[in-house]
């Protein structure tokens, strides 16, 4: 009955956010609203049982919302907090698509006769998730791994105009030249 | 607290986030629209896992979820940093070269 | 022993005048050996001839060539049919040579090479004993004289002459291949002596495509038109083609398939029909002509006309004789025009008037061949004719009437001429085709004279048959009218002076089918082309009805154009509906396509993004509903 | 031996096209190979000896895709040994004519080597795959020797040419595999589907399995309304890529007639032969009367490809419409239709080699431009006299052979077939006026100063047209391959 | 666990890290070293693979499928990126990205392995990440501004279409009560049959950005036009045999009440028209064949349609993926040898100044269209008959007409290498010749006639079903 409760006033709030996402006329105020209702999601996750994952979560976006704030920041050179815009190319198309969108995944989630719950949750779904990883979903983690590394590479090569040969010459012998000096103990 | 409810707050959260990746300019606030569409997919995970088939799998495939959230993310970040870095501008409208 | 001579017969001329003609083309000159070459070939094959026609066994010979079907083999076979025939032939080409050789005009090799050419199709079409063989030799034979009429192939006008003469009887030819179709569909094969074994309906339509070729090889109505035109050839072509060998082939092959024509009860009767209306109307024709060659030609048409009859009325061997005299006749006749148009430069009558006054001897011996053409007895004209007379008259007498007039018509022209050539009026002015020589070799005179010998002496193979009624009654007829006419001109009528309008119809159907030709070639176009290639038909449609309209043709073949227009509008029309416009729209429509598919590729990703939900919703949609 | 046939010319193409041997040897080598060949089949040809039904000479079989019933099969009998000669003599022909070939010779010789291989490997493949890879090949080839040695405005004509035939093979390909999957066991192999007729009974089907291989070959063939490629292709082609185009290549779509369409689907062949003949007898006229109307001599001669052609589609046609009519009269109608292809490709092939040499001199095909050719150029004018009599079906010819037993065995299986004789005159008018236009009257125009043919043009076309000589006059060995042959294809469609 | 069974994946994996490291300490102009590092594992992982050919099985508990359809992922993957590095040698060599390049290809090719390999929905998920994130950076890699403008598209459309991939598989596994392919396909038979065609919907979604299939195929032409010629070879090559590969598994398991055969022949239409018809009047050559490659995903799909309906659906498949893949590189081969042709217009000529090149354009171009006896000929071929037996006739006609379309702009290209230069196009003097990227268009020409004749044989070997 409680967790009922939680759970309207978590979607109500995750729901919300998620509308003023689009609707706050800038970009800090929208990322803060992303992270409450990531939030928001990540704490009905706590609801069932899912408290690592929900936890994860939570921290997630809080980390990538601070992310987000300084890239807009830093990169782009802009006050989020004084630069009201707008920043649609109209609406309507976006309106009926997302409605029926709505009306599409919710008449599926009510029409459709879901199956019964097959098995009980164990006791601590933390420790199956631990021992899924470890046994049975070892690939999928040993595949992430090649992901994060290869997000690194790839973002990397994006996000910097400046590679090792324009820092420390064609051989990487000179001294690293930097116009604004940068990193830390430096 | 059913599955349907569950279902249905899933399906609003992709719905607002599909709004806003069809509807935004620029290419952090079009990956704001993806993020909430995958915050629906992973409330709709929750909800499956509870409610029909608390396996391991489940919840793995939540951890997956969120970590291909994150370099998703990751790499959104690049993208729109190349982009401002090499054409000055924050929006994918703007770049309309490559068409036809 | 046999079969050697009747390969030399068609071997000999065939391959000496491919030579000829090789070496035409090779040196580009004059072989000054190659009129005896040619004399000299065509003397061996008349010996073989003679051998051959002589032997005591059928001479045969076969080889394979449709080995498909029965009687597909080429057979050659010297009977007692051929074998006359295969003689006239032979010597009358014999004669018609040597005095080609002796008239001391300049003729390039190629000349010599084609008449060996034609000789050898002219043996081979005679011996031929099936179907391919015929065809074979019959074919050949049209194609050498469409190069002999068109001799002289600078001028347009005598190679258009070939021409009509190639295609008019081309057009007849096809009844053979109709012919070769329903033997083949009723079962009897193409041996001609089995082609009356044909079943059903077969046999009648074989006997049909028989009579078409026959009549057209044999200039007798409908297709008489092209001997007109076939007078442009030189003077010793027209003495071989026009007396023993090309038209007379036609008059030889119904005689050669009269069983045929028996055996289906109509054939033979149409074809004496045909005979014996042609010996009137082209004896009006010969009468009104002021052309001596063109008379001759004319006459010939109608002396055919009655081998033909005879040939329908089975009456073979009147026809045979008629069809010898004739050749020999008529050749002789020929050579002599031709020897006048040298000396005088003109084959007009009007000039020449006195012709036989100024070179008596020549004169003398065309008398002795007009007097036989007349019917006169006793040469042999006089008695053929009487022969070929009984046996209409034993058929029906309005058919046996109708022979009588012709045959009086016959001595009408022949007397014209003799009237002319005799007159003591003043001649036009030659000159108006060559410069005349004002001379007749003597040497030519000996071949001549040959013929003439045939003109009066041949008659005696064919006085057996004659009826001693139709021998006194054509003598009667015959110098009857020679005694009116020399005294009074024979009145020419108007109606027949351009050949019936045979020679202008057979243009006007020429122009029609290449006008239908234009218009499908512009039909076509538009299937090409699509819109550009519809727009410009009908607008080359639209020039080609003013263009009609300005030729102002008379009103009936106006309407045969307007129909002809109507037909080739309504063809272009669907065209331009259907195929034409089928590829059109294909083209149309892949280019519009090719706009089209890139419409969606904006550039806008959000774009891409609605096209994306739109797709999925609608590929969802599928999956839902469709089981 | 058939192997070496078909393929030596593909090796001197190979080795042409990677070694510079410099323009004199190119051609040379070019000849020597095309005559090489040419032995090799004159070869193979006496050592012929007519096989069983349903066997064939000079047989192997190797496998190539078994997994799919795919194998490298070739063989030669009555159908495929005439046609497999005429593509060498052609070759033969061309590599002659284009001694003195000043434009890339190297390059030229290696493409048409390619293209002998492509040819004589269709008319040896006893598997559908194998048909259809040679068959390719062909349009490939003859893509790039129009748009490479093409005149005119041959880039367009050149990827019509490709775009047209290139659909036709893709429906034929669609029909293939229409014959593989209804085939049980399914095969490719030729004798095999033979043998099994995979769609009898079973009447939608095959009329749609026989409808896509049917416009295919129609494209190849071409028959009317698919022939809108032909002319142009022709017109811009260099000389010997239209001798090679009419004389060998229009075969292919015949061929596959009684190859592939009579035999392996006699039920749905009998049930739409009367299309065909309809179809045939259009083309006929049609190809005719178009003919007629055209100022270019080589389009001229192309649409009287579409006649001959016409005449083949009859007869295979009227070869279909087996009841109530005469097996000797259809035996009669498929011999005179693969006897037309050969004699078809023999005279035309001549003609359009006669053709190039008013490109080769005046850069013009324009009928009216010229006049009394005959006497600055005799050879010429004499040997294009005789193509065009030996084309309008003169006896004495081999298109008279043809022509005779089309006519008469259509006849002789349908009366409808009469519609197609006028055929015949019309070819004469037409060939007769563009010879009078081109070689009779005063000499004037392009034709003053004319060069007459030299020996490396008149003996190609001499040699053709002796050959249609020799087999109009005594087709007897000619007929003694094909009857057989087509007799079995006559006993095949009426099972 | 079976880690020995995935020594060609961790010797591609290995490849990548090496790649990277050595890098970080190869002076500018000595990377060479690093292309080395990836060559050798590039060749160790198809030895690897080579080696492993035997009984199928499955890994890790059911979520990895080491059978046919993997071993050819593995080879043709790995092999065509092997061709992609050495076309790219000119290209790259002394680029200030050459060793991440060279990473980032080891690490997407691990990527579609992954994909292709993937009996599991949680390994279909994160190989497709890892399959798509390197090649939006291989995209980006020359900071060009095209190159930006298609990573930013390239981007978005695969993170839309890995959402709807996530949610697909987040409903599938809920349906079915487990992620692996063996528990889908012994449950979803039973579970409600909107739900199962809507997750297989969204799965293939996923899959279909992979292979560049319509409707997320927008991302195909730009990043074709705006990346790096070996970028551009490797994205519209490689990255389709995993999706491909991936969505016939998914397909397989698909129940028979959901019309999957029908989605995915109207799918294959879809981008066989469209890539056809929007490849007629490109200009930019580049452009052009990122078009036909979306075209020639439509074919591709055939086999995938009729996937589970015929025995020769996955041997096709294979056949066709190993000649697309040494067709479209040595299209690919040739453009890098001639960097100068950039629009239609400049390949005019090409046939007299570098007759060998032209040779492989012709070869690769005819081959790209079917014809025999190329590579693509031997694939459609088989394809075609499989989508025939498969009850797909009338998609079969579409294929046909669609390669009859294709050929129009492949002759516009064609036609003009065999005119004559116009005016005094220099040919490019010997320094400026390209003999490694020459040498792989040879290469991949040879290659093209050498799978159209001979690889017939390989369709026995491949006729073993997929494991799950």
């Amino acid at each position: 009955m409680l967790s009922g409760i939680a759970f309207w006033v978590l979607s109500v709030v995750a729901v919300g956010t998620g509308i003023a996402v689009f609707r706050v006329d800038s970009m800090a105020r929208a990322s803060y609203a992303l992270a409450v209702s990531f939030a928001a999601v990540g704490l009905c996750l706590v609801l069932v049982d899912l408290h690592f994952v929900g936890v994860v979560t939570v921290l997630m976006m809080t980390m990538e919302m601070a992310v987000m704030a300084v890239f807009m920041v830093m990169f782009m050179g802009m006050n989020p907090a004084l630069m009201p815009m707008s920043m649609t190319h109209g609406t309507r198309t976006p309106a009926v698509l997302a409605v029926g969108c709505f009306l599409v995944l919710g008449g599926g989630a009510v029409l459709v006769p879901w199956p019964e719950r097959r098995g009980a949750p164990v006791a601590d779904p933390t420790v199956a998730l631990g021992a899924a990883l470890m046994e049975s979903k070892m690939l999928v983690m040993l595949t992430v791994s090649a992901v994060l590394f290869a997000t690194v590479v790839a973002a990397l090569c994006l996000a910097t105009t400046r590679s090792r040969y324009d820092r420390f010459g064609d051989d990487l012998r000179s001294r690293p030249s930097d116009p604004v000096r940068g990193g830390v103990g430096r | 607290m059913t599955l349907q409810a569950v279902l249905l707050v899933a399906a609003a959260l992709f719905s607002v986030g599909l709004y806003g990746a069809l509807s935004q300019q620029v290419v952090v606030m079009v990956m704001m629209g993806l993020e909430l569409m995958l915050n629906g997919v992973i409330l709709a995970a929750a909800g499956f896992w509870w409610f029909t088939s608390p396996s391991p799998d489940g919840q793995v495939l939540l951890l997956v979820v969120i970590t291909a959230m994150t370099v998703e993310m990751a790499m959104g970040f690049a993208v729109a940093t190349l982009l401002h870095r090499v054409r000055g501008t924050d929006s994918a409208d703007a770049v309309t070269d490559l068409r036809g | 022993m046999s079969g050697v001579l009747l390969a030399a017969l068609v071997a000999l001329p065939l391959v000496a005048g491919a030579l000829l003609c090789l070496v035409a083309v090779g040196t580009a000159g004059v072989l000054r050996a190659a009129p005896w070459l040619a004399v000299g070939t065509a003397a061996l094959t008349a010996a073989a001839a003679v051998a051959a026609s002589a032997a005591a066994t059928r001479p045969m010979l076969s080889w394979a060539f449709l080995p498909t079907v029965p009687g597909g083999e080429v057979r050659l076979l010297v009977d007692d049919l051929s074998g006359p025939v295969l003689v006239t032939v032979t010597v009358v080409a014999l004669l018609v040579l040597l005095a080609a050789a002796l008239d001391g005009e300049h003729r390039p090799t190629r000349f010599w090479g084609l008449m060996l050419l034609f000789l050898g199709s002219v043996t081979l079409t005679v011996t031929a004993a099936t179907l391919p063989g015929l065809l074979l030799g019959w074919e050949i034979m049209g194609a050498t004289s469409y190069a002999l009429i068109g001799l002289r192939w600078r001028d347009p006008e005598r190679v258009r002459g070939g021409q009509t003469a190639f295609l008019t009887t081309r057009a007849a030819d096809l009844g053979l291949y109709l012919t070769g179709g329903a033997a083949l569909a009723g079962g009897s094969g193409w041996s001609l002596e089995r082609l009356p074994d044909a079943t059903g309906p077969w046999v009648h339509l074989a006997a049909a495509g028989v009579l078409v070729a026959a009549l057209g090889k044999a200039a007798q109505l409908p297709f008489s038109g092209w001997l007109s035109g076939a007078m442009q050839g030189p003077s010793p072509v027209s003495a071989l083609l026009h007396s023993a060998a090309m038209v007379a082939m036609g008059g030889y092959l119904l005689l050669r398939t009269s069983p045929l024509l028996a055996a289906t009860g109509w054939a033979g009767p149409a074809a004496a029909w045909a005979g014996a209306l042609t010996t009137v109307a082209l004896g009006a024709v010969a009468v009104a002509q002021t052309d001596l060659k063109q008379l001759l030609a004319a006459s010939t048409a109608a002396q055919l006309g009655f081998v033909v009859l005879a040939a329908g009325l089975s009456a073979t061997t009147a026809g045979t004789d008629q069809l010898i005299a004739h050749a020999a006749t008529k050749a002789a006749l020929f050579l002599a025009a031709g020897a006048w148009l040298t000396a005088l430069g003109s084959k007009r009558l009007a000039v020449l008037r006195g012709a036989a006054r100024r070179f008596p001897l020549l004169g003398g011996l065309a008398t002795i061949g007009l007097l036989a053409l007349a019917g006169a007895p006793p040469l042999a004209l006089w008695a053929s004719k009487g022969a070929v007379l009984a046996a209409a008259r034993e058929d029906s007498t309005a058919l046996w009437a109708v022979g009588l007039v012709g045959a009086a018509l016959s001595a009408a022209y022949a007397s014209t001429a003799l009237r002319v050539l005799w007159s003591q009026a003043a001649p036009e002015p030659g000159g108006d085709e060559d410069p005349g020589t004002g001379t007749v070799p003597r040497a030519l005179l000996l071949p001549i004279g040959v013929l003439g010998l045939g003109a009066v002496g041949l008659g005696a193979l064919a006085v057996d048959d004659a009826g001693p009624g139709e021998l006194v009654l054509g003598g009667i007829l015959a110098l009857g009218v020679l005694a009116v006419v020399l005294r009074r001109p024979a009145p020419a009528p108007s109606w027949a002076v351009h050949w019936l309008g045979l020679p202008r119809a057979g243009e006007l159907l020429g122009a029609g089918t290449v006008r239908l030709a234009d218009w499908s070639g512009r039909g076509d176009d538009a299937l090409q082309h699509g819109v550009l290639g519809g727009v410009a038909g009908v607008r080359g449609l639209a020039r080609g009805v003013a263009a009609l309209d300005d030729a102002g043709v008379a009103g009936a073949v106006d309407r045969v154009a307007a129909d002809t227009t109507r037909a080739a509008a309504g063809s272009t029309r669907l065209d331009d509906a259907g195929p034409g416009a089928a590829v059109r729209a294909v083209t149309r429509g892949a280019r519009g396509l090719g706009v089209l598919a890139r419409r969606p590729q904006t550039g806008l990703t959000h774009q891409y993004y609605v096209q994306v939900a739109v797709v999925l919703a609608a590929a969802l949609l599928l999956v839902l509903v469709v089981r | 031996m058939l192997d070496l046939v078909v393929f030596v010319p593909l090796v001197a193409a190979v080795l042409l096209a990677a070694v510079d041997v410099g323009d004199r040897a190119a051609r040379g080598t070019w000849v020597a190979v095309t005559v090489l060949d040419l032995a090799l089949l004159v070869g193979m040809a006496v050592a012929y000896r007519t096989p069983a039904p349903g066997a064939l000479a000079y047989e192997r079989r190797l496998e190539w895709i078994p997994s799919v019933g795919v194998g490298y099969h070739v063989g030669v009998d009555g159908l495929s040994l005439p046609l497999l000669l005429l593509t060498g003599v052609v070759f033969a022909g061309c590599a002659v004519y284009s001694l003195r070939e000043q434009h890339r010779p190297r390059a030229q010789a290696a493409l048409f080597l390619f293209l002998q291989t492509a040819c004589l490997g269709v008319f040896a493949a006893q598997d559908l795959v194998l048909f259809f890879v040679f068959f390719d090949l062909t349009i490939v080839g003859m893509y790039f020797s129009l748009a490479g040695w093409g005149h005119g405005d041959h880039r367009r004509s050149a990827l019509q040419f490709f775009l047209y035939t290139f659909l036709g093979s893709l429906a034929l390909l669609v029909g293939f595999i229409g014959l593989y999957l209804a085939a049980d066991p399914h095969t490719f192999d030729i004798p095999e589907l033979i043998a099994a007729a995979p769609l009898q009974g079973s009447p939608v089907a095959g009329a749609l399995v026989l409808g896509a291989v049917l416009l295919g070959l129609a494209i190849k063939t071409p028959v009317v309304p698919f022939h809108t490629w032909l002319p142009p292709a022709h017109t811009d082609a260099p000389a010997v890529g239209s001798a090679v185009l009419a004389a060998v290549m229009l075969k292919l779509g015949t061929y596959g007639f009684v190859r592939i369409a009579m035999p392996m689907l006699p039920d749905a062949w009998r049930a739409w032969a009367w299309v065909l003949v309809g179809v045939g007898i259009v083309s006929v006229l049609w190809g005719a009367l178009v003919a007629m109307a055209q100022r270019d001599l080589k389009r001229m001669i192309a649409y009287t490809s579409v006649n001959h052609m016409g005449y083949v589609v009859l007869a295979v046609g009227a070869a279909g419409l087996v009841s109530g009519s005469d097996a000797v009269a259809r035996g009669v109608a498929v011999t005179g239709a693969v006897t037309q292809m050969v004699s078809h490709g023999l005279i035309t092939g001549a003609l359009f080699l006669l053709a190039g040499v008013l490109h080769d001199r005046r850069d013009s095909y324009d009928l009216g431009s010229f006049g009394g050719l005959a006497a600055p150029a005799p050879r010429f004018a004499a040997l294009l006299v005789v193509g065009a009599f030996a084309s309008l079906g003169l006896p004495g010819f081999s298109g008279f052979v043809a022509e005779f037993q089309v006519l008469t065995g259509s006849i002789g299986a349908t009366s409808w077939a009469v519609a197609a004789v006028p055929g015949i005159l019309l070819t004469a008018a037409l060939l007769l006026r563009a010879v009078q236009q081109l070689l009779t009257g005063p000499t004037r125009g392009l034709s003053v100063g004319f060069q007459d043919l030299r020996a490396t043009e008149t003996l190609p076309v001499a040699g053709l047209l002796l050959l249609a000589l020799v087999v109009g006059v005594v087709p007897a060995t000619l007929l003694g391959w094909i009857t057989p042959a087509a007799t079995s294809v006559v006993e095949l469609v009426g099972r | 666990m079976d880690y020995g069974a995935l020594l060609p994946e961790a010797s591609l994996l290995a490849g990548g890290v090496g790649a990277l490291l050595s890098g970080s300490f190869l002076p500018r102009h000595r990377q060479w070293a690093a292309r080395l590092i990836a060559v050798v594992a590039l060749l160790a992982s198809m030895v690897t693979a080579l080696l492993a050919l035997g009984t199928p099985t499955t890994v890790f508990s059911g979520s990895y499928a080491v059978d046919t359809g993997t071993a050819v992922a593995r080879l043709v993957a790995a092999g065509g990126t092997l061709l992609v590095i050495g076309l790219g040698v000119e290209e790259l060599s002394g680029d200030r990205r050459e060793s991440e390049t060279y990473a980032l290809l080891l690490l997407a090719t691990l990527g579609v392995v992954v994909l292709a390999g993937a009996s599991d929905l949680l390994v279909l998920v994160v190989g497709f990440l890892l399959a798509s994130i390197p090649v939006y950076g291989l995209i980006g890699l020359d900071l060009s501004r095209l190159g930006a403008e298609a990573a930013v598209t390239t981007y978005l459309l695969g993170a839309l279409a890995g959402i709807v991939l996530m949610l697909g598989s987040v409903v599938l596994t809920a349906l079915g009560g487990g992620s692996t392919y063996r528990v889908l396909a012994e449950q979803l038979s039973t579970a409600p049959r909107a739900a199962v065609a809507f997750g297989v919907l969204a799965v293939l979604t996923g899959l279909l950005f992979e292979a560049g299939a319509v409707p997320l195929h927008s991302w195909v032409p730009d990043a074709t036009q705006g990346a790096r010629t070996t970028s551009a070879a490797f994205l519209t090559t490689v990255p389709k045999v995993g999706g491909l590969l991936a969505a016939y598994r998914l397909v397989e398991v698909v129940p028979t009440g959901v019309p999957v055969a029908l989605l995915v022949g109207l799918l294959a239409t879809a981008s066989m028209v469209l890539g056809t018809f929007a490849a007629f009047a490109q200009r930019d050559l580049r452009r052009l064949l990122g078009w036909s490659t979306v075209s020639q995903v439509g074919f591709l799909l055939l086999p995938v349609a009729a996937a589970g309906r015929s025995d020769l659906a996955l041997p096709s498949l294979a056949v066709y993926l190993l000649g697309y893949t040494v067709t479209n590189l040595s299209v690919f081969a040739v453009l890098a040898a001639r960097p100068d042709q950039r629009t239609v217009q400049d390949a005019r000529g090409l046939a007299r100044q570098q007759p060998w090149a032209a040779g492989v354009l012709v070869v690769g171009l005819l081959s790209l269209v079917g014809t025999p006896p190329t590579a693509v000929f031997l694939g459609k071929l088989t394809t075609f008959t499989a989508a025939w037996d498969g009850g797909l006739a009338w998609l079969v006609v579409v294929a046909a007409a669609a390669s009859v379309a294709s050929l129009f702009y492949v002759l516009r290209w064609v036609s003009e290498l065999v005119r004559p230069p116009a005016g005094t196009t220099p040919s490019p003097g010997l320094a400026d010749r390209r003999p490694w990227a020459t040498g792989t268009a040879l290469g991949c020409a040879v290659g093209v006639l050498v799978v159209g004749l001979a690889a017939g044989r390989l369709l026995d070997v491949l006729s073993t079903g997929l494991v799950r």
